[in-house]
């Protein structure tokens, strides 16, 4: 097994100094949303980590996952991560294609067998195996497969985290998500549609550096970027607070840039960083762009009724069902009072 | 970019005074107990055009530095002495982090020790050569 | 060490006025055995339960106000006492057998059966202790008659044998001779002869044709019989063609009042009787609150239709004389105070009619504060007067009226019921207190203008 | 489905099935006693003007008892204003009506609801202490008394917990605060909170009566 180098070494070989790497440990703990407390143990982890392998699997999604990363994959502090590490399968990405593509994955997980890392992005179809193969093989075999021999798997995007879009109702597929298939190896869920990029490279980052899985969510989901939602985080929050809501796309408030609660913003419930980390290079997000949030990285978004419908409306069927409700009072009144009514006559008579 | 005007007329969304308010105070910790305090910017809210109304709330001091490593980075001293400003970029000039300081002197601008070896090493070998 | 202040005696033999637990007495009539007990008091509170009694019964809030109303409570501080609470057996029957949800409650056994225990216990609290003056039917924030719900529960009390023995005994009485002191009709005829001679006044006895018939509380005719005679004298002065039955006199109703709705409509209908035989327009109810209340407001029901002429409590009938001229009264330079019998002004409806009176006899009146229809109640009312071991409590209760009247400073204390008379009387004696009830009819009887049309 | 979908969809589905019925239930359960005539010659008009009348005057205390109940009185002021305010001027609560009225109405900022909401909780707190002291209430008060305060306390304060973020997650806290919600809206029309319908009957029926008497209402 040869041994790979260290990331200190990686980036000593590209000429870095020392001032540069502490400054990248300083974006790099703001990455994984640690205090600049912590930038001294970030730098020494950073520099004895070993460059892992990864195998990137894709499955039914769309490669907005992989789009979305690659946004970020111009030479930044993000990608230096990817130099740091060896991206060994990713059938978007790398220039094999066929069988040996299929020869580089098999080589990669003999040669790091027990420590290579597994990404996944889209859902598992359970329905028929046709439904979705690669190199003839079903996505369910490739993904038994390869996660057999990996330290850990990371589920990128709502689809592999959750089901997504696939999964939604009436999932015709029988997708599935990851975690419902691979129960003895960790899974990290990164859901979004797509994930934040920095919150992909920044679990890599966290993976790479500290050799161990992140703090989950119930969901599991790292806290350290789904651990507070975007209304709390959301600087439009003020405005919730003294009541100052948009009520269409195109009024006052919303030119204003007042709260979109009642244009459906699924913020309060949503765990994400978009409200912080931001997209686009930290341009905005979508609230900023006056867009409510979808909540796409809460399990079964698609399903939680209309994108635009407030939060806090009740789920109620059509008033007939009330309407039998109020029939069925009015009879169990009737048969009240005339059980009572026979009750008084019972004891008239009785008396 | 944001220019002044808009910068006057950024709308109040409130989450400028809370953050100045924990700037007093590390100003009073670092007075008091030596210290230092640093504010990530990435991790907090901040509405279109908030970010510039602090910047240009905090002002400029008398200090003012470049440092080029992996991109640019603008460390400079605010209106307020012991308050810094450190804005870190990329190679590519995109702003990969935003602090504020509150120290005597940021870290980053001392010589680190392996810089100062390796600049050693480099000194003694041009002298042999 | 104890020091003794030599100015004030003791008197060991007085009774104390601080309050004493009543003694627990629970009187019983007839020999039923307990079983028949409870199904007669079942019966009797379930009849009653109609849509107007369910929903004051369902509508309890628990808020406890009432308390706050009744002068019992307020005296004594006991919380049993609480106007609710005295409804309780009533309104746990009403749950458990015909409510809503009556079902349930009996399913998952949430309101207990009433048993014999309760229903001795509530005797105290349902008859000592409530003189049905209303003062809480008029807190409730959800508007509940707890007074007339009293008088209700009082039918099941009555039919279960479970009432004081005084009252059963005068109510027993009321209906064996038409009179709860025992009053005949000779012994009637006999007083108003008296009366006759006494006053000087035409009095008349057994007309076959009248308009209107006047009728007589017991308690007048033996204890105030000035009254007839007052009556008389204001009847005589308005032109009426008036007179008193013998078949018809007695205005109390003791069977309201124990709680015996047979006895009630026995005591109405010899009065709508004798007024329909004599082709009579109206009844004059004499000065009694509860007569006026058995009379005018539940007369008609007890009658089953309504009833062939109109009811006037004299108050009434002398302010409507005094306003369209039939009487005039002279003025009387004093000033006066005025107790409102609660059946008849608050319950009743009747409070102006007084108040109008009094302003033509152009006296200084001086309304007690909170007067009127938040009036306290005299304590005898509700049949309370009768029951003799109720009467610590029954002085106890008087010390809010008696501040209530003090304060008015008033050279005259007025009111319009021969009830609340006698129990002012007998507290009066007892306190050996400054005022002396009189009566509003006796002052306009003695200050008539004696040429009036 | 989580907590939070079975909260807003189902749960809140058959409390609402189950409000509706209970109060109709009761209400035609009272209504269809047998009724007493009252053949008695009326001093003034009765009816429905007198129900009214005292459907409202019945809401403010008669000058006589204020001393003696301004302190509940105002406690309950407190609280029933305040839970008003909450329920229909809270703008998250008003855009769940809309869900099925079909309308809205402007509402109040959100501090000034949490200062309503605490204000009235306090009072309820008030209450019930008042509850647990007073030997009158002591005596006539039963487990519905205390169930029925529980259950509408609870929205009031799983309602304000939720900006405060105690320990729980914003959708965990959302679906607690419905649930409570939901268990409210199952009690209400069948113990003591029934009076919410009630208290139009029972002040009405002694408008009726009283006002048909000439008697003070």
């Amino acid at each position: 097994m040869k041994k790979r180098p260290t990331v200190g070494e990686v980036l000593q070989a590209k000429g870095v100094s020392r001032r540069g790497f502490l400054k990248y440990c300083a974006t790099t703990a703001s990455i994984l949303a640690l205090p600049p407390s912590m930038i001294p143990r970030i730098a020494a982890a950073i520099e004895s980590a070993r460059r892992p392998s990864v195998i990137w699997l894709s499955f039914q999604e769309c490669t907005g996952c992989t789009e979305s990363l690659t946004r970020s994959a111009s030479p930044t502090v993000e990608g230096l991560i990817f130099d740091a590490i060896s991206l060994d399968y990713h059938h978007t990405l790398q220039a094999a294609s066929g069988d040996q593509a299929e020869a580089a994955r098999h080589a990669a997980m003999e040669e790091n067998h027990g420590s290579y890392l597994v990404l996944v992005d889209g859902s598992i179809p359970l329905g028929n195996p046709g439904y979705s193969t690669i190199a003839g093989i079903s996505n369910l075999d490739m993904l038994k497969e390869t996660v057999e021999g990996a330290a850990a798997v990371v589920a990128i995007g709502s689809c592999a985290a959750f089901g997504g879009i696939p999964g939604a109702d009436p999932n015709p597929t029988g997708a599935v998500a990851v975690d419902e298939l691979v129960t003895d190896k960790p899974v990290i869920n990164v859901p979004g549609c797509p994930p934040i990029p920095m919150v992909m490279t920044a679990v890599l980052t966290q993976f790479l550096t500290f050799g161990q899985l992140p703090e989950l969510d119930k969901h599991g989901r790292p806290l350290a970027f789904y651990g507070q939602t975007i209304h709390d985080r959301c600087y439009r929050r003020p405005f919730y607070e003294q009541g100052k809501f948009a009520e269409t796309f195109d009024d006052e408030g919303a030119k204003a840039g007042w709260c979109l609660y009642k244009l459906g913003c699924k913020g309060p419930i949503t765990y994400n960083a978009c409200a912080t980390a931001k997209w686009n290079s930290g341009t905005s997000f979508p609230i900023e762009g006056g867009h409510p949030c979808l909540g796409c990285s809460e399990p079964a978004f698609w399903d939680k009724g209309g994108f635009y419908n407030p939060l806090s409306t009740g789920k109620f069927d059509s008033g007939t069902k009330l309407a039998g409700a109020a029939a069925a009072g009015v009879a169990m009144g009737v048969v009240a009072a005339a059980a009572g009514r026979r009750r008084q006559d019972k004891f008239t008579r009785e008396g | 970019m944001t220019g002044p005007e808009e910068v006057r007329n950024t709308p109040f969304y409130g989450n400028v005074g809370p953050l100045l308010n924990e700037v007093l105070h590390a100003v009073d910790r670092l007075l008091e107990t030596d210290e230092p305090t640093t504010i990530d910017l990435a991790g907090l809210p901040f509405g279109p055009g908030e970010l510039e109304h602090l910047e240009a709330t905090l002002g400029t001091g008398e200090l003012s530095c470049k440092l080029d490593a992996l991109g640019t980075s603008r460390i400079r001293e605010t209106a307020y002495p012991g308050v810094w400003w450190l804005e870190h970029r990329n190679p590519h000039d995109e702003v990969v982090g935003r602090y504020i300081e509150i120290t005597r002197t940021p870290e980053i601008l001392s010589s680190q020790e392996a810089d100062i070896t390796a600049g050693r090493a480099r000194l003694e070998d041009q002298l042999t050569t | 060490m104890t020091t003794v202040d030599g100015r004030h005696t003791l008197d060991r033999e007085a009774e104390r006025l601080a309050y004493k637990p009543p003694e627990i007495r629970h009187d019983k009539q007839g020999d039923m055995e307990d079983e028949a007990r409870i199904n007669a008091a079942m019966h009797h509170f379930v009849k009653n339960f109609n849509t107007q009694t369910a929903s004051y019964l369902d509508g309890c809030l628990h808020c406890g106000m009432c308390a706050d109303a009744c002068h019992y409570h307020v005296r004594t501080d006991d919380p049993r006492y609480t106007p609710i609470w005295k409804i309780e057996l009533f309104k746990r029957t009403y749950k458990r057998q015909v409510g809503p949800f009556a079902f349930f409650y009996r399913l998952l056994g949430l309101k207990r059966h009433v048993t014999i225990d309760d229903l001795e216990e509530w005797q105290h609290l349902l008859y000592d202790s409530c003189t049905v003056c209303g003062r809480c039917s008029l807190v409730c924030p959800m508007g509940i008659d707890i007074a007339g719900l009293v008088s209700m529960a009082r039918h099941g009390m009555f039919k279960a044998g479970l009432i004081p023995h005084e009252l059963h005994e005068v109510a027993k009485k009321s209906a064996e001779t038409g009179s709860p002191l025992g009053i005949t009709p000779e012994k009637f005829e006999d007083r108003v002869e008296w009366m006759a001679d006494e006053h000087d006044v035409e009095i008349p006895m057994d007309v076959e044709q009248a308009d209107v018939l006047a009728v007589m509380s017991s308690i007048e005719i033996q204890k105030y019989p000035q009254s007839i005679a007052a009556t008389a004298k204001i009847l005589n002065a308005a032109g009426e063609t008036w007179t008193f039955r013998t078949d018809g006199f007695e205005a109390t109703n003791f069977g309201m009042l124990s709680g015996n709705p047979d006895w009630q409509k026995v005591a109405t209908m010899k009065l709508i009787d004798a007024a329909i035989k004599i082709g009579a327009k109206m009844i004059v109810l004499p000065e009694c609150g509860h007569a006026y209340m058995a009379l005018r407001w539940q007369g008609a029901n007890m009658y089953g239709k309504p009833l062939p002429f109109k009811v006037m409590h004299i108050s009434e009938y002398m302010a409507d004389a005094l306003e369209k001229g039939k009487i005039r009264v002279k003025h009387v330079p004093k000033s006066v105070t005025y107790h409102d019998p609660c059946q008849v002004s608050r319950r009743g409806g009747a409070t102006k009619a007084a108040r109008v009176v009094l302003d033509h006899l152009g006296v200084d009146f001086r309304e007690m504060q909170f007067g009127g229809d938040y009036n306290w109640c005299c304590g005898g009312g509700g049949g309370v007067v009768t029951i003799t071991r109720a009467d610590g409590l029954r002085r106890r209760v008087f010390k809010l009226k008696m501040d209530q009247v003090e304060k008015t400073e008033a050279d005259e204390l007025l009111s319009s019921c021969a009830n609340c008379r006698q129990s002012f009387d007998d507290s009066q004696e007892y306190f050996n207190w400054d005022y002396k009830m009189g009566s509003l009819m006796e002052m306009v009887a003695e200050n008539l203008e004696e040429d009036g049309s | 489905m989580d907590l939070l979908e079975f909260a807003r969809g189902p749960a809140l589905q058959v409390a609402a099935y189950i409000l509706v019925a209970g109060t109709i239930w009761r209400i035609v359960g009272i209504l269809l006693l047998r009724e007493k005539p009252d053949y008695s010659e009326p001093r003034a008009r009765g009816g429905l003007g007198a129900a009214l009348k005292v459907i409202y005057s019945r809401s403010f205390t008669a000058t006589p008892f204020k001393p003696a109940t301004l302190y509940p009185k105002m406690l309950a002021y407190v609280m029933h204003i305040g839970l008003f305010a909450v329920v229909l001027l809270f703008v998250p609560h008003i855009m769940f009506f809309e869900g099925f009225l079909g309308f809205s109405w402007p509402g109040l900022p959100n501090n000034a609801i949490y200062v309503l909401g605490v204000a009235s909780v306090a009072s309820a707190v008030a209450l019930l202490v008042r509850r647990l002291t007073s030997p009158v209430l002591r005596l006539i008060s039963n487990f519905d008394d205390y169930f029925s305060w529980f259950v509408s306390t609870l929205p009031l304060v799983t309602g304000l917990i939720i900006p405060l973020r105690i320990g729980f997650r914003y959708e965990d806290l959302l679906a607690i605060h419905i649930l409570s919600v939901v268990l409210l809206m199952i009690w209400l029309p069948f113990g003591k909170l029934g009076h919410t319908f009630l208290v139009f009957i029972t002040r009405g029926t002694t408008g009726m009566v009283f006002e048909r008497r000439g008697a003070r209402t």
